[in-house]
């Protein structure tokens, strides 16, 4: 999709800051979020790492710019535990009651159930062959889906030369939607700079991109 | 970023209710939860990507396996090499790394990123005038060397080899380890002898 | 510039909410904002149109984002004047605490002096003659400023044909700076949706932007 | 969009201190803004574009003056229209007409525009999918009829002379001027019979 995540490109949001000595967590929540993270999403889990991007690029745009890191994170791990039927908003909201008026309140004695199973993804046909070697010109393809994508807006309709094969990886478009991993070759395709900004680009630069087969074409010659 | 102080004590209340459901329901324990996060502070870290780039600057052989794939990485008891490819700076070419869709990184090396790594000012500038970016960082790369720019789009993680210092000859590879940063394995600094550094800091 | 105002074919914003029997302002402040510019805004008063939307597009992303439309109306109108040296920050903020304390507070009485002449723009040659003719095909320029301009994102690089010429007119992206109206010629031209969007195109369908000639070269054959 | 009520307040105490500012250097009167606020409420607005569009309707002379020229609707007392361009909407064309960089409308005869038309999903989706949009506005259009978006990058502005309904043919020209919306101006509807369009709301 075309949202705010897709920066690459984009003017507006300053200079770096940096942070001397940063700490690895700003406050104890983070770290427990990224645990969460770690131990919920991957894909014989809750939910898969292409759903987890996803559900981060589905807040509201507005909401996406004005959330710190891990705050996105949260949204994402809540918004996909939903989705999966894992809890409800209900629940999530109740247990957020309970804990304001009572932050030590102990909730009910853990059911020592199996947690549920995921979702089963549906069957991929296995990967093709690649269709293109080390040093081929590629187009990327000039699509503009609503879902989820890992083709960057500023990389669409391109000319690039593959680089590097990596092998069939599964294909995020489908996974992140729990339509099936389909993997596809994916390669490395190096960009002089002045194909993605023309007269705007700085001299002397490349970009790379890690890309599936289905964003390509052959180029022309 | 905004971090809304205001905010704050919301999140984290939304995080403790959230972590409180998921052990009730069985799929995480608070144990789990605190084993994780003694990894990220413990196990992983710019430290081991360091012990690889010292390792790389005094072996040429492992270098060459390095460069040739990053699953050589093992060969020094470090885990999830596979999906590693480490580009080498030389006095020709700068590599730089950024993930311009949210915050891919090579933690298997580097450990969690830091926020400006995270940040929106770093991730959509870096693509597009990325001198500009090394200069913030005080780094001026000449019109005559190639910037490539590595968008970290897929599962695949990148990690920049910099140029061995002048002067560092003599050192051992622990020493030489010390010397190589986080920033240097990003691509948004070079890695410089202690002398210099303090120089360049006076 | 590459800024979230430049929002053709974003995705993520959700269904367009209509209001049924929406009233003309929302709120009275709304439509004094409204009337501020009206008076404000023009080539030989307080600031010009160009800078005026140059100064809502400087807004923060996440501000923009958040702040409701005659509050990036409101935005634009001080930042401009404080650019213009009608005013300053302090001046406004000392009289936003002084109204806060005392809503009836009456400022000191209104200086009768001329208020301030506009900034003089520098001279601009006159326009060319058109180089390009109703039906003739032109490419759009892959350019990606950091300044103000009226190419949007999603228009750069493509090919479209010429189907009305309008004469010359100002050019936003120095008017916008203060670097003078420098006119060109401005055309339409109208680009089938199929170049815009590839296959994610809805079918029969094109669009039509006033470009102006800096914007544009010839298409090849 | 976001129209934040706890913040409103702000806003309106922004808005007053700037106006008291403004009047202190003598760059408005709070009368020249109360001025401005009854044009916008009483002498722009859809009417003179519903005039325009059946004047057109009944006279071809016209009609072929104004598509050729916006500048025509100064015939009819309304100024502003030297850089109005009217498009028509025919069996087989259908123009929609948006500002997707910020909100250029024809205020010489619309107004003010509705907060949809400045709406960040408007500006967004129109350009790329016109046929969802107007499906939501409860206009469906066949393929095989063209739709033509008016971006309103420049000083143009874009006003659809809609396709007078059947069964009007013996309205007068003030009959038919009552029928014709703001929506149907811009592109977003058609103009119905009102018989019609109680069947449809039926």
């Amino acid at each position: 999709m075309h949202g705010v995540h897709d920066l690459g490109g984009m003017h507006g949001f300053g200079p770096v800051a940096r942070e001397e000595n940063e700490p690895l967590f700003h406050a104890a929540w983070e770290a427990r979020v990224c645990a969460f993270e770690e131990i919920l999403c991957g894909d014989d889990r809750s939910f898969t790492l292409d759903a987890f991007r996803a559900g981060i690029e589905r807040m509201a745009p507005a909401n996406y710019l004005r959330a710190s890191y891990y705050e996105r994170w949260l949204a994402s791990i809540e918004s996909n535990l939903i989705h999966e039927g894992v809890l409800t908003n209900d629940e999530l909201e109740a247990r957020i009651d309970l804990l304001r008026r009572d932050p030590d309140a102990v909730p009910p004695p853990a059911v020592v159930a199996p947690p549920p199973a995921p979702r089963a993804q549906p069957p991929s046909p296995p990967a093709a062959a690649p269709s293109f070697m080390v040093g081929d010109a590629v187009m990327t393809r000039n699509v503009h889906p609503t879902g989820h994508t890992r083709l960057p807006r500023y990389a669409r309709g391109k000319r690039g030369v593959i680089q590097r094969l990596h092998g069939a990886q599964t294909f995020p478009d489908t996974n992140a939607h729990g339509l099936g991993a389909h993997p596809q070759p994916l390669y490395t395709v190096q960009f002089p700079a002045r194909e993605l900004w023309g007269e705007s680009a700085e001299p002397g630069q490349s970009v790379s991109l890690d890309l599936w087969e289905s964003y390509l074409e052959r180029a022309p010659n | 970023m905004a971090n809304d102080p205001e905010q704050e004590p919301y999140v984290a209340l939304r995080a403790k209710a959230l972590e409180s459901l998921l052990i009730e329901k069985g799929l995480l324990t608070a144990e789990a939860v605190d084993e994780h996060i003694r990894e990220f502070e413990q196990d992983i870290g710019p430290l081991n990507g360091a012990r690889v780039v010292a390792r790389a600057w005094v072996d040429p052989g492992f270098k060459a396996r390095l460069l040739q794939a990053g699953a050589a990485i093992g060969e020094l008891g470090i885990p999830g090499g596979g999906n590693l490819v480490v580009v080498e700076n030389t006095p020709a070419e700068h590599h730089l790394v950024v993930c311009t869709l949210c915050s891919c990184y090579p933690w298997a090396v580097l450990g969690l990123p830091p926020t400006w790594y995270k940040s929106f000012a770093y991730r959509s500038r870096a693509v597009i005038e990325p001198r500009a970016v090394l200069r913030e960082f005080g780094l001026e790369i000449p019109d005559g060397v190639t910037i490539h720019v590595h968008d970290s789009s897929a599962e695949v993680r990148y990690m920049v080899l910099p140029e061995r210092p002048a002067g560092s000859e003599r050192l051992s590879e622990a020493a030489l380890a010390a010397l190589v940063t986080r920033d240097a394995m990003i691509g948004v600094a070079k890695v410089a002898m202690p002398d210099a550094a303090a120089v360049a800091a006076g």
